[in-house]
Protein backbone atom coordinates (compact mmCIF):
# COMPACT_ATOMS: atom_id res chain seq x y z
CA UNK A 1 0.00 0.00 0.00
CA UNK A 2 1.27 3.47 -0.82
CA UNK A 3 -0.18 6.75 -0.07
CA UNK A 4 1.73 9.96 -1.07
CA UNK A 5 0.79 13.68 -0.47
CA UNK A 6 2.83 16.09 -2.40
CA UNK A 7 3.18 19.58 -4.36
CA UNK A 8 5.98 18.28 -6.95
CA UNK A 9 4.47 16.37 -9.98
CA UNK A 10 4.78 12.83 -10.39
CA UNK A 11 5.23 10.50 -13.54
CA UNK A 12 1.72 8.44 -14.33
CA UNK A 13 3.69 6.17 -16.64
CA UNK A 14 6.31 5.31 -14.41
CA UNK A 15 4.09 5.22 -11.33
CA UNK A 16 1.81 2.72 -13.57
CA UNK A 17 4.78 1.01 -14.70
CA UNK A 18 6.27 0.61 -10.81
CA UNK A 19 3.41 -0.30 -9.46
CA UNK A 20 1.63 -3.02 -11.69
CA UNK A 21 5.46 -4.77 -11.92
CA UNK A 22 5.60 -4.90 -8.06
CA UNK A 23 2.35 -7.25 -7.89
CA UNK A 24 2.72 -9.30 -10.96
CA UNK A 25 0.71 -11.92 -9.78
CA UNK A 26 -2.05 -10.22 -9.43
CA UNK A 27 -4.32 -10.71 -12.98
CA UNK A 28 -5.79 -7.14 -12.92
CA UNK A 29 -4.26 -3.32 -12.12
CA UNK A 30 -6.60 -0.76 -12.76
CA UNK A 31 -5.67 2.77 -12.71
CA UNK A 32 -7.41 6.49 -12.53
CA UNK A 33 -5.88 9.74 -12.96
CA UNK A 34 -7.34 13.06 -12.85
CA UNK A 35 -6.47 16.00 -14.72
CA UNK A 36 -6.38 19.48 -14.32
CA UNK A 37 -9.48 20.81 -17.67
CA UNK A 38 -9.78 23.65 -19.00
CA UNK A 39 -12.83 25.18 -17.19
CA UNK A 40 -16.46 24.86 -19.11
CA UNK A 41 -16.73 28.43 -19.98
CA UNK A 42 -13.75 30.94 -19.25
CA UNK A 43 -10.34 29.91 -19.78
CA UNK A 44 -8.77 28.18 -16.82
CA UNK A 45 -5.31 29.66 -15.91
CA UNK A 46 -4.45 27.32 -12.80
CA UNK A 47 -6.11 25.23 -10.12
CA UNK A 48 -4.91 25.77 -6.35
CA UNK A 49 -5.97 22.66 -4.19
CA UNK A 50 -5.19 23.68 -0.33
CA UNK A 51 -5.44 20.40 2.12
CA UNK A 52 -5.04 19.74 5.66
CA UNK A 53 -1.30 18.56 6.16
CA UNK A 54 -1.86 16.90 9.35
CA UNK A 55 -5.34 15.11 8.29
CA UNK A 56 -4.90 14.08 4.49
CA UNK A 57 -2.42 11.46 5.16
CA UNK A 58 -4.01 9.73 7.80
CA UNK A 59 -6.97 10.08 5.82
CA UNK A 60 -5.87 8.43 2.59
CA UNK A 61 -4.44 5.59 4.50
CA UNK A 62 -7.62 5.21 6.02
CA UNK A 63 -9.58 4.89 2.53
CA UNK A 64 -6.76 2.95 0.97
CA UNK A 65 -6.85 0.17 3.64
CA UNK A 66 -10.54 -0.16 3.87
CA UNK A 67 -10.25 -0.98 -0.32
CA UNK A 68 -7.41 -3.16 0.43
CA UNK A 69 -9.00 -5.54 2.81
CA UNK A 70 -12.53 -5.05 1.61
CA UNK A 71 -11.60 -6.27 -2.18
CA UNK A 72 -8.83 -8.12 -0.92
CA UNK A 73 -6.39 -6.58 -3.15
CA UNK A 74 -2.96 -7.56 -3.96
CA UNK A 75 -1.67 -3.84 -3.91
CA UNK A 76 -2.92 -0.31 -4.53
CA UNK A 77 -1.41 2.70 -4.64
CA UNK A 78 -2.89 6.93 -3.94
CA UNK A 79 -1.21 9.74 -5.00
CA UNK A 80 -2.70 13.53 -4.38
CA UNK A 81 -0.71 16.78 -5.28
CA UNK A 82 -1.86 19.78 -3.68
CA UNK A 83 -0.65 23.49 -4.38
CA UNK A 84 -0.81 25.18 -7.67
CA UNK A 85 -1.33 23.07 -10.92
CA UNK A 86 -2.30 24.33 -14.41
CA UNK A 87 -4.36 22.87 -17.38
CA UNK A 88 -2.74 19.26 -18.30
CA UNK A 89 -1.41 18.86 -14.59
CA UNK A 90 -2.41 15.71 -13.16
CA UNK A 91 -3.69 16.33 -9.80
CA UNK A 92 -4.16 12.75 -8.71
CA UNK A 93 -3.98 8.77 -9.50
CA UNK A 94 -5.26 5.72 -7.76
CA UNK A 95 -3.80 2.50 -8.73
CA UNK A 96 -5.14 -0.98 -7.46
CA UNK A 97 -4.31 -4.53 -8.41
CA UNK A 98 -6.65 -7.94 -7.62
CA UNK A 99 -6.91 -11.12 -8.74
CA UNK A 100 -10.26 -10.41 -11.16
CA UNK A 101 -11.19 -7.34 -13.08
CA UNK A 102 -14.33 -7.14 -11.06
CA UNK A 103 -12.50 -6.28 -7.48
CA UNK A 104 -10.15 -3.98 -8.94
CA UNK A 105 -12.26 -1.90 -10.68
CA UNK A 106 -14.54 -1.58 -8.16
CA UNK A 107 -11.86 -0.92 -5.78
CA UNK A 108 -9.99 2.32 -7.70
CA UNK A 109 -13.75 3.36 -8.52
CA UNK A 110 -14.59 3.10 -4.69
CA UNK A 111 -11.28 4.98 -3.55
CA UNK A 112 -12.44 7.87 -6.30
CA UNK A 113 -15.79 8.30 -4.89
CA UNK A 114 -14.30 8.45 -1.58
CA UNK A 115 -11.33 10.73 -2.40
CA UNK A 116 -13.75 12.95 -3.52
CA UNK A 117 -15.99 13.83 -0.61
CA UNK A 118 -14.02 12.64 2.39
CA UNK A 119 -10.60 13.57 1.62
CA UNK A 120 -9.51 16.82 2.87
CA UNK A 121 -8.70 18.84 -0.19
CA UNK A 122 -10.27 22.07 -1.77
CA UNK A 123 -10.20 23.25 -5.38
CA UNK A 124 -10.07 26.48 -6.10
CA UNK A 125 -10.03 27.93 -10.11
CA UNK A 126 -8.05 31.05 -11.06
CA UNK A 127 -9.49 32.44 -14.77
CA UNK A 128 -8.20 34.12 -17.35
CA UNK A 129 -10.15 37.52 -15.95
CA UNK A 130 -8.49 37.53 -12.00
CA UNK A 131 -11.27 35.73 -10.58
CA UNK A 132 -11.19 32.82 -8.15
CA UNK A 133 -13.73 30.40 -7.06
CA UNK A 134 -13.91 27.68 -4.80
CA UNK A 135 -15.17 24.38 -6.83
CA UNK A 136 -18.61 23.56 -5.23
CA UNK A 137 -18.19 19.95 -3.82
CA UNK A 138 -21.34 18.29 -6.14
CA UNK A 139 -24.50 16.14 -5.07
CA UNK A 140 -23.94 13.45 -6.96
CA UNK A 141 -20.24 13.13 -5.47
CA UNK A 142 -21.95 12.57 -2.32
CA UNK A 143 -24.28 10.44 -3.58
CA UNK A 144 -21.76 8.19 -5.27
CA UNK A 145 -20.94 7.16 -1.55
CA UNK A 146 -23.97 5.61 -1.02
CA UNK A 147 -23.28 2.71 -3.37
CA UNK A 148 -20.45 1.42 -1.35
CA UNK B 1 -7.31 25.88 24.76
CA UNK B 2 -7.29 24.43 21.84
CA UNK B 3 -6.36 25.12 18.46
CA UNK B 4 -9.13 26.30 15.69
CA UNK B 5 -8.61 25.98 12.71
CA UNK B 6 -10.23 26.76 9.03
CA UNK B 7 -9.48 25.91 5.37
CA UNK B 8 -10.61 27.29 2.09
CA UNK B 9 -13.09 29.90 2.18
CA UNK B 10 -14.26 29.53 5.90
CA UNK B 11 -10.38 30.40 6.18
CA UNK B 12 -11.05 33.21 4.00
CA UNK B 13 -13.93 34.55 5.35
CA UNK B 14 -12.71 34.22 9.03
CA UNK B 15 -9.36 35.85 7.86
CA UNK B 16 -6.90 33.35 9.65
CA UNK B 17 -5.95 29.93 9.21
CA UNK B 18 -5.78 29.02 12.73
CA UNK B 19 -5.90 30.13 16.36
CA UNK B 20 -6.01 29.34 19.99
CA UNK B 21 -9.12 29.82 21.60
CA UNK B 22 -10.05 29.65 25.17
CA UNK B 23 -13.25 28.17 25.56
CA UNK B 24 -15.83 25.86 27.70
CA UNK B 25 -17.59 24.79 25.24
CA UNK B 26 -19.13 21.44 25.68
CA UNK B 27 -20.08 20.42 22.15
CA UNK B 28 -19.01 21.79 18.51
CA UNK B 29 -22.36 23.54 18.15
CA UNK B 30 -21.67 25.62 21.28
CA UNK B 31 -18.29 26.86 19.91
CA UNK B 32 -19.85 27.50 16.81
CA UNK B 33 -22.19 29.79 19.04
CA UNK B 34 -19.38 31.22 20.68
CA UNK B 35 -17.28 32.39 17.75
CA UNK B 36 -20.54 33.52 15.80
CA UNK B 37 -21.00 36.18 18.69
CA UNK B 38 -17.55 37.58 18.45
CA UNK B 39 -17.36 39.49 15.52
CA UNK B 40 -19.39 39.48 12.34
CA UNK B 41 -16.71 37.62 10.18
CA UNK B 42 -17.55 34.60 12.44
CA UNK B 43 -21.13 35.32 11.74
CA UNK B 44 -20.87 35.00 8.09
CA UNK B 45 -18.78 32.05 8.19
CA UNK B 46 -20.85 29.80 10.79
CA UNK B 47 -24.18 31.19 8.89
CA UNK B 48 -24.71 28.40 7.20
CA UNK B 49 -24.14 24.88 9.16
CA UNK B 50 -25.47 22.50 6.49
CA UNK B 51 -22.50 24.03 4.51
CA UNK B 52 -19.84 23.66 6.94
CA UNK B 53 -17.92 20.15 7.86
CA UNK B 54 -15.82 19.52 11.06
CA UNK B 55 -12.71 17.55 12.07
CA UNK B 56 -11.55 16.90 15.53
CA UNK B 57 -7.88 15.83 16.01
CA UNK B 58 -7.79 15.27 12.61
CA UNK B 59 -10.85 12.88 12.00
CA UNK B 60 -14.26 13.90 10.46
CA UNK B 61 -16.99 14.11 12.68
CA UNK B 62 -20.08 16.81 13.12
CA UNK B 63 -21.60 19.53 15.22
CA UNK B 64 -23.28 17.52 18.09
CA UNK B 65 -19.92 15.99 18.97
CA UNK B 66 -18.47 16.41 22.30
CA UNK B 67 -14.94 18.73 22.90
CA UNK B 68 -13.84 16.91 25.81
CA UNK B 69 -10.01 16.17 25.70
CA UNK B 70 -10.27 17.64 21.79
CA UNK B 71 -7.18 19.80 20.99
CA UNK B 72 -7.40 20.34 17.35
CA UNK B 73 -10.96 21.81 16.09
CA UNK B 74 -11.16 22.25 11.91
CA UNK B 75 -14.02 23.97 10.03
CA UNK B 76 -13.78 23.61 6.07
CA UNK B 77 -16.65 23.58 3.49
CA UNK B 78 -17.69 19.83 1.61
CA UNK B 79 -14.62 18.53 0.16
CA UNK B 80 -13.39 18.67 -3.27
CA UNK B 81 -10.33 16.35 -4.04
CA UNK B 82 -9.51 13.78 -6.66
CA UNK C 1 -8.64 5.80 -31.20
CA UNK C 2 -5.95 3.19 -31.21
CA UNK C 3 -6.58 -0.87 -31.43
CA UNK C 4 -2.93 -2.55 -31.54
CA UNK C 5 -2.90 -6.31 -32.40
CA UNK C 6 0.39 -7.85 -31.73
CA UNK C 7 2.80 -10.51 -30.99
CA UNK C 8 5.24 -8.32 -29.00
CA UNK C 9 5.60 -7.34 -25.46
CA UNK C 10 4.41 -2.99 -24.85
CA UNK C 11 5.11 -1.27 -22.06
CA UNK C 12 2.39 -0.05 -20.08
CA UNK C 13 3.71 2.59 -18.40
CA UNK C 14 4.95 4.39 -21.31
CA UNK C 15 1.87 3.24 -22.95
CA UNK C 16 -0.18 4.84 -20.67
CA UNK C 17 1.75 7.94 -20.25
CA UNK C 18 1.69 8.35 -24.11
CA UNK C 19 -2.09 8.19 -24.04
CA UNK C 20 -2.71 10.36 -21.17
CA UNK C 21 -0.45 13.36 -23.01
CA UNK C 22 -2.44 12.58 -25.75
CA UNK C 23 -5.51 13.81 -24.47
CA UNK C 24 -4.79 16.54 -21.66
CA UNK C 25 -8.35 17.98 -21.78
CA UNK C 26 -10.12 15.16 -20.78
CA UNK C 27 -10.08 15.11 -16.83
CA UNK C 28 -10.29 11.39 -16.21
CA UNK C 29 -7.76 8.83 -17.86
CA UNK C 30 -8.92 5.00 -16.82
CA UNK C 31 -6.42 2.12 -17.53
CA UNK C 32 -6.89 -1.69 -17.44
CA UNK C 33 -3.78 -4.27 -17.43
CA UNK C 34 -4.41 -8.30 -17.24
CA UNK C 35 -1.28 -9.82 -16.64
CA UNK C 36 -0.81 -13.68 -17.16
CA UNK C 37 -1.33 -15.26 -13.22
CA UNK C 38 0.18 -18.53 -12.20
CA UNK C 39 -2.80 -20.85 -12.39
CA UNK C 40 -4.84 -21.45 -9.22
CA UNK C 41 -3.50 -24.83 -8.72
CA UNK C 42 -0.10 -26.89 -10.42
CA UNK C 43 2.00 -23.98 -11.48
CA UNK C 44 1.58 -22.49 -14.94
CA UNK C 45 4.44 -22.34 -17.52
CA UNK C 46 2.83 -20.95 -20.40
CA UNK C 47 -0.34 -19.07 -22.05
CA UNK C 48 -0.86 -19.59 -25.20
CA UNK C 49 -3.14 -16.49 -27.04
CA UNK C 50 -4.70 -17.88 -30.25
CA UNK C 51 -7.05 -15.24 -32.66
CA UNK C 52 -8.67 -14.47 -35.72
CA UNK C 53 -6.57 -12.95 -37.69
CA UNK C 54 -8.98 -11.66 -39.62
CA UNK C 55 -11.70 -10.72 -37.56
CA UNK C 56 -9.92 -9.50 -34.49
CA UNK C 57 -8.49 -5.65 -35.95
CA UNK C 58 -12.11 -5.48 -36.73
CA UNK C 59 -13.71 -6.71 -34.10
CA UNK C 60 -11.45 -4.62 -31.35
CA UNK C 61 -12.06 -1.48 -33.62
CA UNK C 62 -16.18 -2.30 -33.54
CA UNK C 63 -15.97 -2.67 -29.90
CA UNK C 64 -13.99 0.34 -29.38
CA UNK C 65 -15.66 2.51 -31.77
CA UNK C 66 -18.60 1.58 -29.82
CA UNK C 67 -17.43 2.76 -26.16
CA UNK C 68 -15.92 6.24 -27.74
CA UNK C 69 -19.56 6.78 -28.95
CA UNK C 70 -22.04 5.69 -25.84
CA UNK C 71 -19.49 7.53 -23.56
CA UNK C 72 -18.51 10.44 -25.60
CA UNK C 73 -14.67 9.77 -25.06
CA UNK C 74 -11.72 11.99 -25.49
CA UNK C 75 -9.76 8.97 -26.34
CA UNK C 76 -9.59 5.02 -26.44
CA UNK C 77 -6.89 2.58 -26.68
CA UNK C 78 -7.06 -1.00 -27.13
CA UNK C 79 -3.97 -3.05 -27.25
CA UNK C 80 -4.35 -7.17 -27.19
CA UNK C 81 -1.37 -9.44 -27.33
CA UNK C 82 -1.69 -13.13 -28.75
CA UNK C 83 1.33 -16.17 -29.25
CA UNK C 84 2.95 -17.23 -26.10
CA UNK C 85 3.06 -15.42 -22.89
CA UNK C 86 4.92 -16.29 -19.44
CA UNK C 87 3.56 -15.62 -16.10
CA UNK C 88 4.30 -12.14 -14.99
CA UNK C 89 3.37 -11.17 -18.83
CA UNK C 90 1.31 -8.26 -19.61
CA UNK C 91 -1.57 -9.67 -22.12
CA UNK C 92 -3.98 -6.84 -22.99
CA UNK C 93 -4.60 -3.24 -21.82
CA UNK C 94 -7.62 -1.12 -22.50
CA UNK C 95 -7.86 3.26 -21.57
CA UNK C 96 -9.96 5.41 -21.58
CA UNK C 97 -10.38 9.56 -21.46
CA UNK C 98 -13.41 11.37 -20.64
CA UNK C 99 -14.75 14.27 -19.22
CA UNK C 100 -15.72 12.80 -15.56
CA UNK C 101 -14.61 9.78 -13.97
CA UNK C 102 -18.01 7.97 -13.79
CA UNK C 103 -17.79 7.86 -17.85
CA UNK C 104 -13.86 6.61 -18.28
CA UNK C 105 -14.81 3.78 -15.92
CA UNK C 106 -17.79 3.02 -17.67
CA UNK C 107 -16.54 2.84 -20.54
CA UNK C 108 -13.31 0.95 -19.34
CA UNK C 109 -15.34 -1.79 -17.95
CA UNK C 110 -17.50 -2.42 -21.15
CA UNK C 111 -15.04 -2.21 -23.13
CA UNK C 112 -13.24 -5.29 -20.98
CA UNK C 113 -16.45 -6.99 -20.68
CA UNK C 114 -16.64 -7.11 -24.57
CA UNK C 115 -13.39 -8.51 -25.14
CA UNK C 116 -13.42 -11.37 -22.81
CA UNK C 117 -16.71 -12.51 -24.56
CA UNK C 118 -16.79 -11.16 -27.95
CA UNK C 119 -13.23 -10.96 -29.23
CA UNK C 120 -11.76 -14.27 -30.98
CA UNK C 121 -9.24 -14.64 -28.26
CA UNK C 122 -8.52 -17.91 -27.08
CA UNK C 123 -6.53 -19.17 -23.92
CA UNK C 124 -4.96 -22.49 -23.75
CA UNK C 125 -2.76 -22.73 -19.98
CA UNK C 126 0.62 -25.19 -20.38
CA UNK C 127 0.78 -26.61 -16.86
CA UNK C 128 4.60 -27.85 -15.42
CA UNK C 129 3.49 -31.48 -15.72
CA UNK C 130 3.06 -30.77 -19.42
CA UNK C 131 -0.31 -31.10 -19.57
CA UNK C 132 -2.42 -28.20 -21.78
CA UNK C 133 -6.14 -26.84 -21.58
CA UNK C 134 -7.95 -24.32 -23.05
CA UNK C 135 -9.28 -21.95 -20.93
CA UNK C 136 -13.06 -22.08 -20.80
CA UNK C 137 -15.65 -19.14 -21.34
CA UNK C 138 -17.40 -18.05 -17.74
CA UNK C 139 -20.78 -17.97 -17.28
CA UNK C 140 -19.91 -14.76 -15.38
CA UNK C 141 -18.42 -13.00 -17.91
CA UNK C 142 -20.90 -13.61 -20.91
CA UNK C 143 -23.72 -12.48 -17.84
CA UNK C 144 -21.24 -9.42 -17.77
CA UNK C 145 -22.37 -8.15 -21.05
CA UNK C 146 -26.07 -7.63 -20.15
CA UNK C 147 -25.25 -4.93 -17.96
CA UNK C 148 -24.73 -3.21 -21.14
CA UNK D 1 -16.59 -22.87 -52.73
CA UNK D 2 -16.09 -21.53 -49.28
CA UNK D 3 -13.28 -21.48 -46.87
CA UNK D 4 -13.88 -22.97 -43.63
CA UNK D 5 -11.90 -21.89 -40.77
CA UNK D 6 -11.51 -23.83 -37.35
CA UNK D 7 -9.97 -21.87 -34.06
CA UNK D 8 -8.97 -23.51 -30.40
CA UNK D 9 -10.24 -27.07 -29.45
CA UNK D 10 -12.23 -26.88 -32.70
CA UNK D 11 -9.33 -27.23 -34.69
CA UNK D 12 -7.42 -29.37 -32.95
CA UNK D 13 -10.45 -31.80 -33.30
CA UNK D 14 -11.18 -31.42 -36.68
CA UNK D 15 -6.81 -32.04 -37.23
CA UNK D 16 -6.60 -28.79 -39.52
CA UNK D 17 -6.87 -25.18 -39.46
CA UNK D 18 -8.51 -24.49 -42.56
CA UNK D 19 -10.60 -26.15 -46.05
CA UNK D 20 -12.04 -25.10 -48.77
CA UNK D 21 -15.34 -26.84 -48.85
CA UNK D 22 -17.73 -27.49 -51.79
CA UNK D 23 -21.20 -27.64 -50.39
CA UNK D 24 -25.04 -26.10 -51.16
CA UNK D 25 -26.30 -26.16 -47.24
CA UNK D 26 -27.61 -22.71 -47.46
CA UNK D 27 -27.40 -22.19 -43.56
CA UNK D 28 -24.92 -22.57 -41.14
CA UNK D 29 -26.63 -26.00 -39.90
CA UNK D 30 -26.94 -27.13 -43.05
CA UNK D 31 -23.13 -26.92 -43.43
CA UNK D 32 -22.57 -28.29 -39.73
CA UNK D 33 -25.02 -31.37 -40.66
CA UNK D 34 -22.84 -31.96 -44.03
CA UNK D 35 -19.61 -31.79 -42.28
CA UNK D 36 -20.22 -34.07 -39.16
CA UNK D 37 -21.30 -37.51 -41.36
CA UNK D 38 -18.04 -36.99 -43.26
CA UNK D 39 -15.76 -38.20 -40.55
CA UNK D 40 -15.69 -39.09 -36.93
CA UNK D 41 -13.72 -36.06 -36.18
CA UNK D 42 -16.16 -33.41 -37.46
CA UNK D 43 -18.92 -35.22 -35.39
CA UNK D 44 -16.87 -35.18 -32.40
CA UNK D 45 -16.26 -31.33 -32.73
CA UNK D 46 -19.92 -30.53 -33.54
CA UNK D 47 -21.45 -32.73 -30.99
CA UNK D 48 -22.81 -29.88 -29.10
CA UNK D 49 -23.23 -26.81 -30.45
CA UNK D 50 -24.47 -24.71 -27.52
CA UNK D 51 -20.48 -24.47 -26.81
CA UNK D 52 -19.51 -23.40 -30.09
CA UNK D 53 -19.76 -19.72 -31.93
CA UNK D 54 -19.67 -18.83 -35.68
CA UNK D 55 -18.48 -15.98 -37.63
CA UNK D 56 -19.47 -15.57 -41.35
CA UNK D 57 -17.18 -13.68 -43.45
CA UNK D 58 -15.42 -12.45 -40.10
CA UNK D 59 -18.40 -11.09 -38.08
CA UNK D 60 -19.99 -13.22 -35.54
CA UNK D 61 -23.57 -14.62 -36.57
CA UNK D 62 -25.72 -17.98 -35.22
CA UNK D 63 -26.33 -21.25 -36.99
CA UNK D 64 -29.58 -20.40 -38.78
CA UNK D 65 -27.58 -17.47 -40.58
CA UNK D 66 -27.95 -17.76 -44.11
CA UNK D 67 -24.88 -18.62 -46.00
CA UNK D 68 -25.82 -17.21 -49.32
CA UNK D 69 -23.00 -15.14 -50.66
CA UNK D 70 -21.00 -15.87 -47.57
CA UNK D 71 -17.00 -17.00 -48.32
CA UNK D 72 -15.56 -17.83 -45.23
CA UNK D 73 -16.74 -19.62 -42.32
CA UNK D 74 -15.59 -20.03 -39.17
CA UNK D 75 -16.12 -22.23 -36.40
CA UNK D 76 -14.85 -21.94 -32.81
CA UNK D 77 -15.27 -22.06 -28.91
CA UNK D 78 -16.59 -19.38 -26.80
CA UNK D 79 -13.74 -16.65 -26.59
CA UNK D 80 -11.83 -16.09 -24.12
CA UNK D 81 -9.69 -12.95 -24.40
CA UNK D 82 -9.20 -9.98 -22.10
Amino acid sequence: MHVKVQEERFEFGREAEAFAAGCAGAGAVVTFTGVVRDADAGGLVAMEIEHYPGMTQKALEKITADAMARWSLADALVIHRHGRLEPGEQIMMVATAARHRVAAFEAAEFLMDYLKSRAPFWKKEILENGSASWVEAKEIDEEALTRW
Amino acid sequence: MMDVVYFAWVRERIGLPREKVESTAATVSELVAELSVREERYAAAFADLSALRVALDQELSDFDASLEGVREVAFFPPMTGG
